[in-house]
């Protein structure tokens, strides 16, 4: 697979997805500068964490006129897999390709830490190597991190089952003592309702090694990596 | 021309910011202060004389870019 | 333009002397730009005129350097082509007046001296020192440079992987902000700042200059007083966002063909960076800063000359290569400028307009600036200090609750309500996390890993300087070594109060000796290093705070340890002697209420002894946790060792030998070169012998186990029971006394 | 009484979110905008009837809290 890594100006967790997808899975990898217009040859396209812009007027609110993001929204708009991570969350948020906007943590504060996180939809291409329940512990690290989004656009997500992963404890009850930032019914991770696009808080690149102390993160890049392979076969056919 | 523009949460969203700003008010001794809410204010000169256009315009980039109406106001003043 | 009369040079804080230099040097009266230039380049920050001749004692040399200080950082050779270049920087002054921005622009800074080698920065640490919690002004200064850090590190994307923090009232008008930095380069692709190469094109980049900072650098040469609010528009604002694409850019010059040299413009701006690259090189630079990015209109050259405005640096280009390097910088949306040349006549020359606004010879203004041998004595009150009758001190009569005082003692308990506010896992190398006694990160590519600590008891150093310093070098190595890294260099931050005082420097004079003997005894050298002087208000001084940050090499990632308990069942083992070292103690300060005493005693030959066997054992695969015993003595080592893992905790039963010792100097004595190891019972006779054979005393002292931290001590053959406490108790003092702290008003 | 408070950066220190959001407005394609400063806007409500004492608390707890006067300066209205 050839999976292409956007870089935005204060994009700071590029290297680490790269890393994942080449050195840890052995995939291909592009580096995609923000200035980019097209995503052609790609088969996924990440958007990694950072300050894009700094993000010195709302989260993601100045990345997404980069104009890379018009391609982005053409390829999800053409079924392929794009997954926001933390500030790429933000920007996928920010431009529309995901509903809810982000609020400053409840805490007010930067919060770097191991959270866990409950797989509400293991159908998914980037969970389906994973069981419904499925409880993981990833790092977060961000400080504008509350999920908030109206009631009507709320229930919406939660009849699609767009709402992918919430906050949960050690035995995963998704309570709010679990929640790290205030985000509304703890809410973690959401795809859009077609399940090409997801955006996720936790930071999976950051455990995908022993070495670092967990593996965790590991399954959802396996799990895109499986529906990656899963299509060209099904193009093949 | 100069514009000045308020980005407000919208009434109903809470706003953290503002809570701390009233407890940490409320242990400095201003026992009578409440509703405390905290929004960005932003200035801008803009060259165009046509007060029409340039509201036009204002409004534009708060839709566009200055605000996200899920989840905050704004209002502005041209002068 | 304005008269120089005595009232501007003393503003210039420039005494009658230094003047007279300067008119030697030029042969005429500086105009105002020159006095201005000379001012900053010759402030006690810049031309480190007291400090010079001491620390020209300090060892920094050895096999593995590969750049020792003078320049932007020091470097070491970490094998396989790379080496590991770091410093550590002081934001004291800044960080009182504005403690967010004073800390963001300090973490700045650092960085900016890093990423100049041609390194990527990968991790940074923070040392602090700030008054005690219960006054807010202390609060609100320590959550202000916390929240700095986080603000400038967390949006660079370099972790700060760890740190330490003090409260001490002496620095309630005087904080201490330390920042480490510690990053990766190709040995062969070091940069420095040298302008070589007559004709090259000088290039700005970066911000555009405004009038913020000016006098930065005098200012962090003088005193507080009272009126040293009036100072406060010297105050920077740090922007993260674009250092961070200064960074990127440096780093995508670097990889291309493109540069001689390259420095930041760190305190004293335009001039520092200009002056000294001409001067390394022995050259002289024309200037032209009608041509420089400005953010202000109506900017004086003076202003120009010594605006200390964040994010800016200074390249010399090969000659032809101006237009490669100006694209570099506007991919990454930096203003840039070619603003001079390299010239043959060793003179820093600046022009305005067509007009030369200021003409010195660059040697002058970066080297020959004055060198003080200032003289230096032990104050009348050192033996008072020292002095203390232990007998008049009643023995400990509640273990436990003198176990708990300690953990909260928010100088001991956690600082997790600080290091989650960093961002210490970005990059994905962190090994082990802020909470053990080094921090460990991996180096991609390799199966090599660098641990790194900040230390320095400053209590200890106050008490006896040349001592502190020694131990301050020996717990770092020892922090190190109990991460299974061989210590290969250090960096170090001296802060100190006013020079001018013969009791300041002698302290500064014993400091240098001590890290010296402790440094050449563990054959580390000091690769980078910088001085802050004038820690002082209203004539009230800091303890003297030489703070060292060392860097160990892990050179196989499986060696990498961690200090708390892994298995119920597992021995526990003391390596070391136990001594009655109660002077200097935390314990003595947070149950006696004393800061007194001589500190503990230290042995560099058996420190060494220590160390050797600690990593001999840890590289045999032996080990399964190792703590060294520092602040709080045996007894917080071990309830830190139950309770600091991430997740879960153990218990564990001990039983301690007394000997003629008191029982607080048994729980909370600081004797050095102690380690608490635990080990698996198969591997025990194994590691008894290991110690034998490198001569360290090691006791069996018991076992980790059930759910309480139970320590007994033994004595002709009677036990008694000192300390009994859940460990869930422990963990709750320990953990969320920060917060507590905070919360109480 | 409500008061409302502007606090914004004092002239001359760097405001990297202004420079941040002019350069998108200009990116975006509005051109003909300058000098974008960027401070923060609170309100609040204070029970004071008294006019003249209600201004002398919102202008200590500017001062000392909402305000960094160090960098900052501060305006307010009554209403
Ligand atoms: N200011 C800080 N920033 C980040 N981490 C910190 C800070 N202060 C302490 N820590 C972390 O907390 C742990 C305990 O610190 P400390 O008690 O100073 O250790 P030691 O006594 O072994 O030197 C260490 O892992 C350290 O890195
Ligand atoms: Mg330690």
């Amino acid at each position: 697979m050839n999976i292409g890594v956007v870089v935005f100006p204060g994009s700071n967790c590029d290297h680490d997805c790269a890393h994942v997808v080449k050195d840890v899975l052995g995939h291909d990898v592009t580096m995609v500068w923000h200035k980019e217009a097209s995503l052609a040859g790609l088969d996924a396209i990440i958007l990694p964490g950072g300050f894009s812009y700094g993000d010195y007027l709302r989260t993601g609110a100045i990345a997404r006129f980069s104009p890379v993001m018009q391609a982005v929204k053409q390829f999800a708009g053409d079924g392929g897999l794009v997954f926001g991570i933390c500030n790429g969350f933000q920007i996928l948020l920010e431009a529309g390709l995901l509903l809810g906007a982000m609020l400053r943590n409840r805490s007010l504060h930067f919060v770097c830490k191991d959270v866990y996180v409950r797989i509400e939809n293991a159908a998914t291409p980037f969970t389906c190597v994973l069981k419904p329940g499925q409880i993981l512990r990833i790092p977060i690290a961000h400080a504008d991190g509350s999920y908030y989004t109206d009631p009507v656009t709320l229930a919406g997500l939660q009849a699609n089952a767009q709402v992918t992963f919430r906050y949960c404890t050690a035995d995963g009850k998704a309570v709010p003592e679990a929640n790290p930032n205030g985000s509304l019914d703890n809410i973690a991770g959401i795809c859009n309702a077609e399940g090409n696009v997801l955006g996720m808080m936790p930071h999976p690149e950051r455990c995908v090694e022993a070495l670092l102390g967990r593996e965790d993160g590991r399954a959802i890049f396996q799990s895109m990596i499986m529906s990656l392979e899963r299509k060209k076969l099904a193009a093949a056919r | 021309m100069k514009a000045k523009i308020h980005v407000t949460l919208k009434q109903g969203i809470l706003d953290p910011q503002g809570k701390a700003i009233e407890h940490a008010l409320d242990s400095l001794g201003f026992k009578n202060v409440a509703n405390v809410r905290v929004g960005k204010y932003m200035e801008l000169d803009l060259q165009e004389n046509d007060k029409g256009k340039a509201e036009a315009q204002v409004k534009q980039m708060c839709e566009k870019l200055l605000a996200n109406t899920i989840i905050e106001e704004y209002r502005y003043e041209l002068g | 333009m304005p008269l120089i009369t005595k009232d501007l040079i003393a503003q210039h804080n420039l005494t009658g002397d230094e003047y007279n230099k300067i008119v030697d040097i030029l042969g005429r009266e500086p105009n105002i730009t020159e006095l201005g230039m000379f001012s900053v380049m010759w402030s006690e920050h810049c031309s480190y005129k007291s400090s010079r001749v001491h620390l020209k004692k300090l060892p920094t040399t050895g096999p593995r350097v590969v750049q020792g200080p003078g320049e932007n950082a020091g470097a070491v050779d970490i094998d396989d082509g790379l080496c590991v270049v770091f410093k550590m920087e002081s934001h004291n002054h800044p960080s009182f007046i504005e403690p967010y921005q004073g800390a963001a622009t300090g973490v700045g800074g650092i960085l900016r001296d890093i990423f100049t080698m041609g390194a990527r920065p990968i991790a940074l640490l923070d040392s602090l020192r700030f008054g005690e919690l219960h006054s807010p002004k202390n609060r609100h200064i320590m959550k202000g440079v916390v929240s700095g850090i986080a603000g400038y590190g967390n949006c660079m994307g370099v972790p700060t992987v760890g740190g330490e923090i003090v409260f001490n009232d002496i620095y309630a008008l005087n904080p201490l902000v330390n920042v480490f930095c510690l990053g990766i380069a190709k040995k062969d692709k070091i940069f420095r700042g040298t302008a070589a190469g007559v004709g090259n094109p000088v290039i700005y980049f970066g911000s555009k200059t405004g009038r913020d900072g000016i006098h930065g650098a005098t200012m962090a040469s003088d005193s507080f007083d009272d009126t040293s609010e009036q100072k406060r528009p010297t105050v920077q604002v740090g922007d993260p966002f674009t250092e961070k694409l200064l960074l990127e850019a440096c780093l995508e010059l670097m990889e291309r063909d493109l540069l001689v040299g390259i420095q930041d413009m760190g305190a004293a701006g335009l001039t520092s960076s200009s002056c000294e690259m001409a001067s390394r090189a022995g050259n002289g630079i024309e200037l032209d800063l009608t041509v420089v990015p400005r953010r202000e209109p109506g900017m004086t050259p003076y202003e120009i000359m010594l605006s200390e405005s964040q994010e800016r640096m200074l390249m010399v280009a090969k000659a032809g290569k101006e237009d490669e390097c100006i694209a570099v910088c506007r991919k990454w949306d930096l203003d840039v400028a070619v603003v001079g040349k390299v010239t043959a006549d060793g003179i820093l020359r600046v022009m305005d307009q067509g007009m030369v606004v200021a003409e010195i010879p660059a040697k002058a203004l970066a080297d020959d600036g004055p060198r003080y041998e200032r003289p230096y004595q032990p104050p009348a009150y050192q033996d008072m200090l020292t002095n203390l009758n232990y007998d008049l001190i009643p023995d400990i009569k509640d273990g436990n609750g003198a176990l708990l005082a300690l953990l909260e003692s928010p100088t001991i308990a956690s600082k997790r309500w600080v290091y989650e506010q960093y961002d210490h896992m970005v990059r994905t190398n962190t090994m082990v996390r802020p909470g053990s006694d080094s921090a460990v990160v991996r180096i991609k590519g390799t199966n090599k890993a660098v641990a790194m600590t900040v230390d320095c008891n400053s209590r200890y150093c106050l008490l006896n300087p040349y001592e502190g310093a020694r131990l301050a070098v020996a717990e770092a190595a020892r922090n190190l070594v109990c991460s299974g890294a061989a210590p290969i260099g250090l960096t170090d931050c001296l802060n100190f109060g006013n020079p001018e005082r013969s009791d300041i420097m002698w302290q500064f004079v014993m400091a240098i000796e001590g890290m010296k003997d402790a440094c050449e005894r563990f054959q580390v050298p000091i690769v980078s290093g910088n001085v802050s002087f004038y820690n002082e208000t209203n004539g009230l001084s800091i303890y003297p705070t030489p703070m060292l940050g060392m860097v160990g090499l892990i050179e196989d990632v499986g060696w990498t340890m961690t200090q708390w308990f892994k298995s119920e069942g597992d021995d526990i083992i003391l390596l070391g002697t136990t001594r009655e070292d109660l002077g200097g103690s935390e314990y003595l300060k947070v149950v006696q209420a004393r800061e007194q005493g001589s500190p503990p005693y230290l042995n560099l030959d058996v420190e060494k002894a220590l160390q050797d066997c600690v990593l001999s054992l840890i590289r045999g695969g032996l080990l399964q946790s190792a703590h060294d015993c520092s602040d709080g003595g045996v007894a917080v080592a071990l309830a830190e060792s139950c309770i600091s893992g991430s997740g879960w905790t153990r218990g564990a039963v001990v039983t301690l030998t007394k000997g003629r010792l008191r029982d607080d100097a048994v729980l909370f004595g600081e004797s050095q070169s102690r380690v608490v190891i635990s080990v698996k019972p198969s591997q025990r006779q194994a590691v008894l012998d290991h110690a034998r054979s490198f001569g360290v005393p090691a006791d069996v002292i018991g076992m980790v186990s059930g759910d309480r931290l139970v320590i007994s001590v033994r004595h002709e053959g009677a036990e008694e029971c000192l300390i009994d406490q859940p460990v869930s108790e422990l963990l709750d003092r320990w953990a969320y006394a920060f917060e507590r702290s905070l919360n109480h008003v």
